[in-house]
């Protein structure tokens, strides 16, 4: 059954999100679709010292998307970009069948994600955005 | 399969052995019709009989199997005629809806000059919609859009304001794959023949529904696909009047499209061979001949009706959802049986996710219609899409599935 | 299925329904291949297999079945990159060859300005030459035409007069159709290079003869049919390398190669989806998949030199029968299994008429190669084409039939 | 067996075709191709007093499409326009199944043809160069 996708850690994620709402004044912001279905995450990034230092999001999207968005606020304040940019392969890796490293061992939850290949890329969504992000912090 | 006989669902149903096999075991509620429908077997025979018995290129050699191939493809292309009913030779085989209407687009398209005027609508699919876009960025032609009202239908009452003496076509969905809405054809048609415009109509939704009379609509051009109509994939037409094809310049060059090549220049066949360059979906062709057949010997009267007791339950199940709210029609009337809706505080994703797990197949998403979406504010809808083989038992698991999901996202 | 098995023509021929029944109760000798090639039960197995467990449109809905049928199709594109040895994401599914030429001819040939040139041979099929013509006569570029020896290949000793720095293509048959020559792709490679030119080879007649390498190959751009390589009808692919695709527009608007669309402009989706209007061929890919899935599991060394044993065979045939005479090389060496001829004093059309009532499958006429045929002052050629099911039996057949012909003919 | 097209009848009319070669001066004269096979006919005619003088011919095409350009010149020749147009239905008649009726009893030859409609093309070819040339000589 597919709705074991929608287990409490997701859903509680994807209710109450972490990082919520753009931030005032970003550093970096980016927009990020998904030309298949439509979704759309807005991702404002703060960074102090080379350290990030608050995280914002708007997701038009899937429980899944938010509750992507949600891990990627509460684990990447405080990180070096280097660290954060970690998450994206942690999030490959668990798609595809590897189990979550600290610090970002909270995408344990999208474990069951990974029978759901039309699903893959609402969780990865947020993480392309994040990438994005912080390109464009870089240079400034 | 001879004879008009009277509409027997589970009979119906019995011919589709995707749908009687069902889903890791367990039964399939196929509610996903609008993007693709499920094949009959009598079409799946079709083609392996013509894959088995008569496979060889058409037009080109005298040999008895090239004549057989030939015999099995003009054969369908005049079955399909009969489906619509209008002349085979004005049946122009393409890869489906999409490139019926790019066709359009770059043959009849190239010749409008800056400042023409094509009209389509809010809710068109992107196939309806992207090319004419296209159109416009290469050849300066306006660009008019007809608003939708409230029961996502085109607003017709826009049509006077909005076509004028330059507008040289009007694309309307015929039947639109998110609102389930059926345009009233005649005041379209009216509007464009006191401007000398032309109507395309996007039939893709309407022409898995039973057979059609195009010539008492009065339109110009048609466009549908095969696998939304119980036939193969690779294979859609475009229908035009004759003498409109005949005017019209072809989009591809190549071979059966030819009368003669030299180094200097090229003289184009007939019509509809000018139209179909290179080797044409032969087997898809048959196929969709086949399906053709096969929906004009059903009773389209009982047929219908099922379809709409169908699509009424389901908007009376929707009726009693907290929080559904049906983005279409609310009635029967002028509707076809392609329901769709929002679960407030549901993400469509996550509402089929979760039918998917009773076996209820849906789409949910922009539909390719994200105009349409951005007027009603919403990223996706959860779209239900029927066809003449959904039964009660479809309904029934996906209310309960709806009702599971609502519990669950919310 | 699984592992490179010794080539056995008798065991590959009984896979392939339609010759194991044969025609009208007589054996079938099917040299027809160069038109269509026949079928094997694996690929319709793959066929049945698709419609039967995971009919649904693609990259759309997120049920089980749409991602079986997405996983499916998806899947197909990587075998077929697999048997030319390219990355999966630059194979773009088209209708067939004729329709992906045709789409570089209206996308990257978009890009060229008055004056720029495209050069081609004087044996194109006419799938590699209206597509040329149509874009001289549309946008001004000016198109040059490689002479043909005497053998019936491409000159090659031309291109340094001909390819200048105005030169954007160079566009040839890897095979030819009529002759069989096949083109030596290095010094056209070498020619484009010193002047910043592509190059696109029309891989039509060779995609049916083993695996490729087209990294290899040096080139640009590679067109092919599913229906000429034991493919279904109603498919074929354009490769092309990446960042090249990335640069062309798109030719056709709608569904699935959309990024974002609203009523003011739309942004493309990526490489290969840009290309993929439209709901594609979506069991014509599954088929080809299983198409070259078996292919790639046959022993190619002996493949090949079973097709040119057959192949000097008939060569030898034609050199002892009264007023025949090659029109292509006289030898294996750079030649592929279709052998064309005149028959003097007797028509084609005859010649294939009187074969067909010895079971013989030929074709007669111009083969979409009009300038050619001008070339060579014939009205058309018979042509023998075989595959690797092809046997003695039929060459047998053939050349008795020749007999025959001859006697009655002239 | 297919091969029964080939019949002693119609070869004899291919081989030795009445009228073969051009007119010196001709008071219509059109070129008409087969799209498909590339097959090819030039027919000239001349008329004397609104009667076919003289028909001559051309042809690129197979034996069917010679021994049908054989018939016309034998049997046109003497005709008004409106009894050599008739012989175009006749043929039509002889390859739907009918019996062929003077003055073009001739074309009976062509009733092995019926089963094969991809050559049904060869043998109208020359009647529609037939046709062409006596629409162009009209006006004259
Ligand atoms: C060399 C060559 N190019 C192009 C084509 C056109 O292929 P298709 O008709 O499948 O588009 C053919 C086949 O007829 C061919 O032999
Ligand atoms: C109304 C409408 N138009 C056009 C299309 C495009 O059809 P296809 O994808 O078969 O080209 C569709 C189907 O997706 C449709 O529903």
């Amino acid at each position: 059954m597919s709705d074991d996708l929608y287990q409490q850690a997701i859903m509680e994620r994807a209710k109450q999100p972490v990082g919520a709402g753009r931030l005032a004044a970003p550093d970096a912001s980016v927009t990020v679709d998904n030309p298949l279905c439509g979704d759309r995450i807005t991702l404002d990034l703060k960074l102090i010292d080379g350290t990030i230092a608050a995280v914002g999001h708007q997701v038009r999207g899937c429980a899944l998307c938010q509750a992507s968005a949600s891990v990627i606020a509460s684990t990447a304040v405080g990180q070096k970009p280097a660290a954060a940019l970690a998450g994206h392969e942690v999030l490959r890796g668990v798609l595809g069948g590897s189990e979550a490293s600290a610090p970002w061992a909270a995408l344990g939850i999208f474990a069951p994600v990974r029978r759901h290949k039309s699903r893959h890329d609402c969780v990865l969504l947020p993480f392309e955005a994040l990438a994005r992000a912080l390109a464009q912090a870089k240079p400034a | 399969m001879s004879g008009a006989t009277a509409f027997d669902p589970a009979a119906v149903r019995a011919q589709f052995p995707l749908l009687m096999r069902g889903l890791d075991g367990g039964p399939l509620h196929y509610l996903d019709n609008g993007a693709t429908s499920q094949l009959p077997q009598a079409v799946l025979d079709a083609m392996i009989r013509f894959e088995t018995t008569s496979r060889a290129n058409v037009l080109r050699s005298v040999h008895r199997l090239a004549e057989a191939a030939t015999d099995a493809y003009e054969g369908a292309r005049l079955d399909i005629a009969r489906y619509l009913n209008v002349p085979g030779d004005e049946i122009i085989f393409t890869s489906g809806t999409t490139s019926a209407i790019n066709l359009v687009a770059r043959s009849f398209g190239e010749g409008m000059q800056p400042g023409d005027e094509v009209v389509v609508s809010l809710l068109e699919h992107h196939g309806n919609f992207v090319p004419w876009q296209m159109l416009r960025d290469r050849r300066g032609i306006t660009l008019k859009i007809l608003p939708v009202t409230d029961e996502g239908r085109i607003d017709l009452s826009a049509l006077t304001r909005t076509v004028t003496k330059r507008t040289k076509l009007i694309a309307l969905a015929h039947v639109s794959n998110v609102t389930g809405a059926v345009t009233d054809v005649a005041p379209v048609v009216a509007a464009a023949r006191t401007v000398g415009a032309r109507v395309l109509l996007d039939g893709a939704q309407r022409t898995p529904h039973g057979p059609l009379d195009l010539p008492g609509l009065g339109i110009d051009f048609y466009a549908f696909s095969g696998h939304k109509m119980f036939g193969p994939t690779g294979i859609g037409c475009l229908w035009a009047k004759k003498e409109l094809l005949a005017s019209m310049p072809p989009l591809m060059g190549g071979g059966e499209m030819i009368r003669t090549v030299t180094v200097e220049r090229t003289e184009w066949a007939d019509v509809p061979h000018k139209f179909e360059a290179g080797t044409p979906p032969i087997a898809q062709a048959v196929g969709l001949g086949a399906a053709v057949r096969w929906l004009m010997q059903l009773d389209w009267t009982s047929a219908s009706a099922h379809e709409m007791r169908l699509t009424q339950r389901v908007l009376d199940g929707l009726g009693r959802l907290k929080g559904a709210r049906v983005i279409g029609p609310s009635g029967l009337q002028g509707r076809a049986p392609v329901i769709s809706f929002e679960l407030a505080g549901a993400h469509p994703h996550d509402v089929c996710q979760i039918l998917d797990g009773f076996g209820v197949a849906l789409r949910g998403g922009h539909h390719c219609a994200q105009p349409l979406m951005d007027h009603f504010g919403v990223a996706g809808t959860t779209r239900a899409s029927l066809a003449l083989y959904n039964n009660d038992a479809d309904v029934d698991a996906l209310l309960t599935g709806l009702d599971a999901a609502a519990a669950k996202l919310r």
